[in-house]
């Protein structure tokens, strides 16, 4: 495991719960590692699987989409249709074994700050062990 | 669709038996004959030998003559049957009968085109067939007439055949299952029948009924030779599918291994045009909408020492597997069709099987089925969110639909 | 149409949606607050029942849209000292209190808590923790912006005139001590009262043994609990330090003193079970009720899930909760006959909803009049359920009676479809 | 036209100046293509920040604006009224955050100003992409159309008619009132008594801003919110339709009775003198309690929860009106022995305590029991339930009323298929949302009140029929445009194959097919633009504005650099 690899993180947040929770996450001064970027999406289900495979294609060590609980959905359906394309993608890199750790799904609400830097952190570190993606090496483009 | 339309009769049980003493391709088309002269049919849709190349087109033919050269069951598929019902219904109602016979895969496909609304069933009669599978394109074309001798007694070889393509040697949905309320095709051909000399005519849908009525055929003969038969072989391709999916996975997964299976593309995007799934008016990955401004190439070149084009390769193959995968139906079109000759279809189909299977879906059995992404469920697959905090709901077991 | 000026007492659920809708048509809202904050109780909870949603997901949104709409005066610290005049033109007299930090100024960041060398307890935590003299009292809390507590700040009350550790360490130069309480002079055509509910004082009722000391538990108390953003940031840590795992739920607490049941008591107690089996799914629990009411058609499957969990509910009478060699024991009558007994490590009591502490006054100020059961009384006799004996004046919302979370906002959007009924007849007059 | 990005960082006093290298930051990003100014600045959010930006956007003749502060949730807000009044398309802005989700979460300042280097140059690219949006206003029209004429539907009428605004009220039926036409009296405590009932009808019939349509049924409506085309037919008239436009529809179709015969344990169609509710309620109005056999009954069971295990729910008001009967009884045949067999007494309104109390006082008696069954024994009738205590017993009376659930009524699966409203798992209307907005729907404009929605007494119907009054009479404004949400989503023709796949996920039914071309249309005046559509097409027909691929695109590639 490589001590210095800072990989790169792209999470798509929907905007009504977890871009919320990352908010409060921040406002509570609660410490994230500094590997991801958030894109503010309005809800979950707008993430198309286009947009996480160039998000792979151009080096992106792990992927992360996270809405409102299933449920609470500020739009009342969109994160369970959500749900259901990131399980396929899911389900594609699983059985390619593409490294199906990259990609993860979270739910995470508005008063969940202390959840939102768990969720992140946990996943920095998981890729921080799986280390750098192979799509990073330009051979493998 | 019409609800009277594709309405499901009881299970059949029985089918009305053709003699085929001269080869089930003449029994077939003397059905269609007399179709046609009865005008039970006004036209079919079928593929005929195009005499220069010795290789098949479709036709929508009226006039019987043409029939000489038609064959319901040619020895290579060369465009997706699915797809040209689609081209001929897509574009508003026809008021004339036509029957279209399609193999299973091709008929599955077309139900996955009906269920994404590229096509309709009104006033079509979708024949389906017995599939022994198809010899691969470019290999037929070497030698059409020695394979299409070869592929000529197809009954004796079914499971045993060399010469069909991989994807066919591991195909266990070369028959269609009978039993649901809104099956695939209105009439199935059922080879392998009895005994070696007759082809069944399996009605499925009341449609399927009406058409063996207006022939005055009577289905009377059991099927059950029939089914035992199907089922035989149907076990042994399901454990030959079965293993060959564990070699080749170990063979193509993991991020360098599946990179390396495309290497060799060349982006020609051959696979998504035959693809019958791949409906797409333009490709998402043919339009400028994945491309970068030259500057941007260059100044990511200088951030990774080089850059390959063209770049998106596995992004295309991966989109393409996220839209078309649950809908795959393993006809292995896209394999006829790559220049460089990649196991795509195999690729594909694994993928395909394993997602399907995730989402407890079978694509083209059943026109009545919705389409998995355009559903959900409130309690369901909770397994792949992290961090999980229940438990799977979900379980992956293939529900059984042959 | 002409534009009409409304006050609207109390920025809980209720009043956020009237004001929001009446600001929506073009209309002024003068919306005044008793708190340094909006979202009245319902910000409060984790979750609401019967979906199990996310409170703070459903309810921030709105507050930003009430904080960022102009239509909107929002009064904050202030309470309606005097109304005069009828209908259409109501004089109204509303005393603002100093919070002596400037709106305009603050950003929120809460540089200046840490310096306060006053710590009180926090009354929105239902002091399940402390806050200091200058602070927003939770996370999340909006607007971000705090208030200084005049009685203990040590330079307001006099204890310590030179102190302004805040006033130091703020750099936006957002604390005034000079600020003094101002009073309001406001013309409106409408009043909407939205002033909500208070919680029976359960030490009224010795027999459940709150204390505030052993792990009994009043239901506002845990729903703060167990909130993400609450004193232990969503962890079960109970006053000992244990962690539940025998928890008895007693419902009705004071129904028969009060004379009325409460309508949601029931099923926010059974929210608490699924929440608690969520969490715990070891912990040992049981529902101490006498008639489940869970009327509407969502509720019901709501309690069976809970059922399908193995919660158990007991139909019983005479509970009550004594201390026995240091665990809780709840006492109880099942039947008519057997008594029965239940040791637990936490206990949680649902009290009765009472009308709020200003009632009174306000109906005075107001010239309304209770019902008998001190709530703002309306002439639901008339078959008007949230018109009041004084035209022009609406009562919505708990301030009416007890109730759940979507009648309260009906109620809100009826009172603001009387009131624009009223102003487009009043076109043709 | 050249793009002149303005670039501004706030230092939010020491909040993230302290934590942030906000001159690296500057150096790194004011190099970048159409970056014509970076600056910082103490507090942008402040009185004179803003006036600064406003300054700074006229004198520098920006084209876009970025901002690199706190989260856009606090301020994206204030700057885009900056923008408006500096007379910048305020969609040409993009704010960034730089606080809660940079600052204040990362404690390394190197790291920390990397990111918001990574932040501040995403937003300088994205703002590039970005179009310029326009509020469209739309006309609309403000009369209503209230569907079903029983008591919800006259309370909404009267509650929404007006000098500028016409009310249709449908009713199936020949005469206003709905159920409680079969009544004999309501409840007093709660205010329901039918002489105020009749006094509404008479003001509908009065009002002239009303039409009532009785005898009649809707026929069809197509449209959205301002702009509804209905058309309804009468089928008295050899059902003549009737054509107009409304602006917004109220459905007040009410609620059926559960049939008891449906659970064969009550008896009801099989043992003489079981009544359902309704029978009692005419049988009371009309005078005479009697049994079949004309004599007056010694000793009556009123059984409540009829129906309710089989639909899975409360109907609420069944107590009350159990208590109602009881009294009525009591009222009518003094020395009558009235036992009331209930589950649980739902009481949740704060004057039903009282009222429950004085029927206790009358001496009727209430009997908590479960597994009722109801048998025949020579001309009585045998109750059998399991007691509170679990034991089993009986107990013989004359006659039993059995009180019913509310069910949805048989017209809803047609009213919800012409308004493409979706129903909830117990059959009744889904509201839009369960919690904060109970009853709208999912389709703008379309509102329901009364029981339609689920079971519910009198009062609360009244309230929800004022209810979408105010939500009515607030969004149609006479003489005021609607403005419908900007980032809405839009159809790219050539990419539409037309396989319909968006209209399954659009919760709010914005999108349609349209045959002619084949292909899917939004319509933008009342779409949410939450983008579920977007994520769903697989041929990427369609585009989400100010969410597009490509500004979101953009925002990947330089998180990845």
């Amino acid at each position: 495991m490589d001590k210095d690899f800072k990989p790169n993180i792209v999470g798509f947040l929907c905007n009504w719960c977890s871009y919320a929770g990352a908010d409060l996450a921040g406002s509570n001064k609660l410490e994230i590692k500094p590997f991801l970027s958030v894109v503010k999406v309005m809800c979950s289900s707008r993430v198309n699987s286009n947009l996480v495979l160039t998000s792979f294609l151009w080096g992106a060590d792990g992927v992360l989409i996270a809405g409102c609980h299933p449920g609470d959905c500020h739009y009342e359906k969109g994160n369970y249709y959500a749900r259901r394309r990131f399980a396929l993608l899911k389900k594609i890199m699983e059985s390619l074994n593409l490294e199906p750790q990259r990609l993860q799904l979270s739910w995470v609400s508005a008063s969940e700050g202390k959840r939102y830097a768990e969720v992140v952190n946990k996943f920095a570190e998981d890729i921080i062990k799986i280390g750098p993606s192979p799509f990073r090496k330009n051979q493998n483009l | 669709m019409t609800a009277t339309e594709n309405i499901k009769i009881e299970k059949p049980t029985k089918g009305a038996s053709i003699p085929a003493k001269e080869g089930i391709k003449k029994a077939i088309l003397g059905i269609l004959k007399k179709a046609l002269e009865t005008e039970s049919l006004d036209a079919i849709m079928i593929p005929v030998k195009v005499p220069e190349t010795e290789s098949y087109a479709w036709v929508l033919l009226k006039d019987t003559v043409l029939l000489e050269n038609a064959n319901p069951l040619p020895p290579v598929m060369t465009i997706q049957g699915g797809k040209v019902l689609s081209d001929l219904t897509k574009h508003g109602k026809i008021n004339k009968n036509i029957a279209v016979i399609l193999r299973p895969c091709e008929t599955r496909a077309a139900v996955e085109l009906f269920k994404l609304k590229q096509l309709h069933f009104e006033n079509i009669s979708l024949i389906s067939i017995d599939c022994p599978g198809a010899i691969p394109l470019s290999e037929y074309l070497a030698e059409p007439e020695k394979n299409e001798k070869s592929f000529g007694n197809i009954l004796d070889k079914w499971d045993k055949d060399d010469s069909v393509r991989a994807i066919c040697k591991t195909c266990y949905r070369f028959s269609l299952p009978t039993l649901t309320n809104t099956p695939a095709s209105d009439l199935h051909i059922g080879l392998s029948g009895n005994t070696k000399d007759d082809v069944l005519l399996i009605p499925i849908t009341s449609k399927g009924e009406k058409l063996l009525e207006k022939l005055d055929l009577k289905p009377d003969s059991s099927l059950k030779k029939w089914e035992i038969k199907i089922n035989e072989i149907k076990k042994i391709k399901s454990q030959r599918r079965k293993k060959f999916n564990q070699d080749f996975k170990t063979e193509i997964s993991g991020p360098e291994k599946f990179t390396a299976v495309f290497d060799g593309c060349i982006n020609c995007h051959n696979c998504q045009s035959v693809c019958p799934i791949c409906y797409c008016q333009q490709c998402y990955f043919d339009s400028a909408t994945t491309k970068l401004s030259s500057e941007d190439y260059f100044r990511r070149a200088k951030d990774r020492g080089a850059l390959r084009f063209p770049l998106d390769t596995i992004l295309f193959h991966l989109g393409r597997m996220s839209h078309m995968a649950l809908s795959c139906v393993s006809c292995g079109a896209c394999e006829d069709a790559c220049p460089m000759s990649i196991s795509v279809s195999q690729v594909f189909s694994l993928v395909g099987e394993q997602t399907q299977q995730a989402f407890n879906y079978t694509p083209g059995i059943n026109r009545g089925e919705t389409l998995p992404l355009q559903d959900y469920l409130e309690d369901e697959f909770c397994e792949v969110e992290t961090p999980s905090e229940c438990e799977p709901t979900n379980s992956n077991e293939v529900k059984e639909n042959v | 149409m002409k534009k009409q000026n409304v006050l609207i007492i109390g920025a809980g659920v209720a009043g956020m949606e009237a004001s929001q809708l009446l600001t929506e048509a073009g209309h002024k809202v003068y919306l005044v607050e008793k708190e340094s904050l909006i979202g009245g109780q319902t910000i409060k909870f984790e979750e609401v029942y019967p979906n199990m949603e996310c409170s703070t997901c459903m309810v921030s949104p709105k507050q930003q849209e009430i904080l960022q709409n102009e239509n909107i005066d929002l009064l904050l610290l202030s309470e309606v000292k005097e109304v005069n005049g009828t209908a259409g033109e109501f004089k109204v007299k509303v005393k603002k209190k100093a919070s002596y930090v400037s709106l305009a100024n603050c950003i929120g960041c809460g540089a200046c808590y840490e310096p306060c060398p006053v710590s009180l307890d926090n009354y929105f935590e239902e002091g399940l923790t402390k806050m200091k003299a200058i602070a927003v009292p939770c996370a999340g809390a909006l607007p971000n912006v705090p208030a200084i507590d005049a009685e203990n700040c040590l330079r307001l009350n006099g204890k310590k005139k030179e102190c302004q550790a805040c006033k130091e360490a703020c750099m936006f130069d957002a604390i005034d001590f000079s600020e003094k309480d101002e009073t309001l002079d406001l013309e409106v055509n409408a009043i909407i009262v939205a002033t909500g509910f208070d919680m029976l004082d359960l030490k009224k009722l010795p027999q459940y043994g709150y204390n505030q000391k052993d792990n009994v538990y009043t239901a506002m108390e845990f729903e703060r609990l167990y909130a993400e953003n609450g004193p232990t940031e969503g962890k079960l840590i109970l006053r000992d330090g244990d962690t539940p795992k025998t928890i008895g739920i007693i419902h009705c607490a004071g129904r028969e003193e009060q004379g009325y049941c409460s309508a949601v008591c029931c099923m926010y107690s059974t929210k608490f079970s699924h929440f608690l089996k969520h969490k715990l799914p070891e912990a040992k629990i049981k529902e101490f009720h006498s008639d489940l009411c869970i009327p509407g058609k969502s509720h019901q499957k709501f309690y069976q899930e809970a059922l399908k969990k193995e919660i158990e509910f007991i139909r019983c009478q005479d509970i009550s909760v004594e201390k026995k060699n240091g665990s809780l024991q709840v006492n109880y009558q099942n039947g008519n006959i057997e008594k029965n007994t239940f040791t637990a490590n936490m206990i949680i009591v649902a009290p009765a909803m009472l009308p709020g502490k200003d009632t009174k006054t306000l109906t005075e100020t107001l010239g309304l009049s209770q019902d008998d059961k001190g709530f703002f009384a309306t002439k639901s006799k008339e078959l008007s359920p949230v018109t009041t004996d004084v035209e022009g004046i609406y009562v919505v919302g708990c301030a009416e009676g007890p109730k759940d979370i979507p009648d309260s906002i009906a109620q809100a959007e009826a009172a603001v479809g009387k009131i624009m009924n009223l102003s487009q007849g009043k076109n043709n007059e | 036209m050249s793009k002149k990005i303005g670039v501004y960082i706030c230092e939010c006093g020491t909040n993230i100046s302290d934590r942030i290298n906000i001159d690296r930051v500057i150096d790194e990003i004011s190099s970048l293509e159409n970056v014509g100014i970076a600056k910082k600045y103490g507090l942008l959010c402040s009185p004179a920040g803003k006036k600064y930006l406003v300054e700074e956007i006229k004198k520098e003749e920006l084209t876009h604006l970025v901002i690199g502060a706190c989260s856009p949730r606090e301020h994206e807000q204030t700057f885009m009224k900056v923008c408006l009044e500096a007379g910048l398309n305020p969609y040409l802005f993009q704010m960034v955050n730089i606080r809660e989700q940079c600052a204040w979460m990362i404690s390394d300042k190197e790291a920390a100003t990397r990111l918001a280097i990574k932040y501040i140059r995403a937003g300088i690219k994205r703002v590039t992409l970005h179009k310029s949006l326009e509020k469209i206003e739309l006309e609309s029209n403000p009369d209503v159309l209230v569907i079903g004429g029983g008591i919800a539907g006259i309370e909404a009428s009267l509650s929404l008619a007006g000098p500028e605004r016409k009310v249709y009220l449908v009713e199936k039926t020949e005469a206003l009132g709905g159920m409680t036409n079969k009544f004999a009296q309501l409840l007093p405590h709660q205010g329901t008594n039918l002489s105020i009932i009749k006094d509404k009808i008479e003001q509908v019939n009065n009002n002239e801003h009303i039409e009532v349509l009785t005898s009649s049924t809707v026929k069809d409506i197509h449209g959205f919110l301002g702009n509804f085309e209905i058309s309804v037919t009468n089928h008295e008239q050899d059902s003549e339709t009737k054509e107009f436009k409304a602006g917004a529809v109220v459905v007040a179709i009410g609620f059926n009775l559960y049939d008891p015969k449906e659970a064969p344990a009550y008896g009801y169609g099989e043992v003489e003198n079981v009544i359902n509710a309704l029978e009692f309620e005419t049988m009371s109005s009309t005078g005479k309690i009697v049994l079949k056999n004309g004599k007056p009954p010694a000793a009556v069971a009123l059984v409540h929860c009829v129906g309710r295990k089989e639909e899975g729910y409360c109907s609420k008001t069944c107590c009350l009106y159990s208590i109602k009967f009881a009294r009525i009884l009591k009222d009518k045949l003094p020395d009558v022995d009235v036992s009331e067999f209930y589950q649980d007494l739902c009481l949740p309104d704060k004057s039903d305590q009282n009222y429950f109390e004085e029927a206790k006082k009358k001496g009727i008696h209430f009997i908590q029991s479960d597994e009722i069954e109801i048998k025949d024994i020579n001309d009585r009738i045998k109750v059998k339930y399991k007691s509170a205590e679990g034991k089993k017993e009986e107990l013989i009376v004359d006659m039993a009323i059995l009180a019913s659930a509310m069910v949805p009524s048989q017209d809803t699966p047609k009213i919800a298929e012409i308004l493409n409203l979706p129903l909830d798992k117990t059959g009744f209307f889904k509201e839009a949302h369960e919690m904060l907005n109970p009853i709208a729907t999912p389709i703008e404009g379309v509102y329901i009140a009364g029981c339609a929605l689920g079971p519910k007494n009198i009062p609360d119907s009244i309230v929800q029929s004022q209810a979408a009054a105010g939500k009515i009479l607030t969004t149609l404004v006479p003489g005021k445009k609607l403005e419908p949400e900007v980032k809405t989503a839009e159809i790219r023709e050539e990419f539409c194959t037309g396989c319909q796949t968006c209209l399954s996920v659009c919760f709010y039914g914005v999108i349609s097919f349209d045959e002619q071309k084949g292909i899917s249309t939004v319509n933008e005046a009342i779409c949410r633009g939450c983008g579920s559509c977007v994520g769903s097409c697989p041929s990427g027909a369609i585009k989400i504005k100010h969410f597009t691929y490509p500004q979101l695109y953009r925002e990947v590639l330089e998180a990845l650099r």
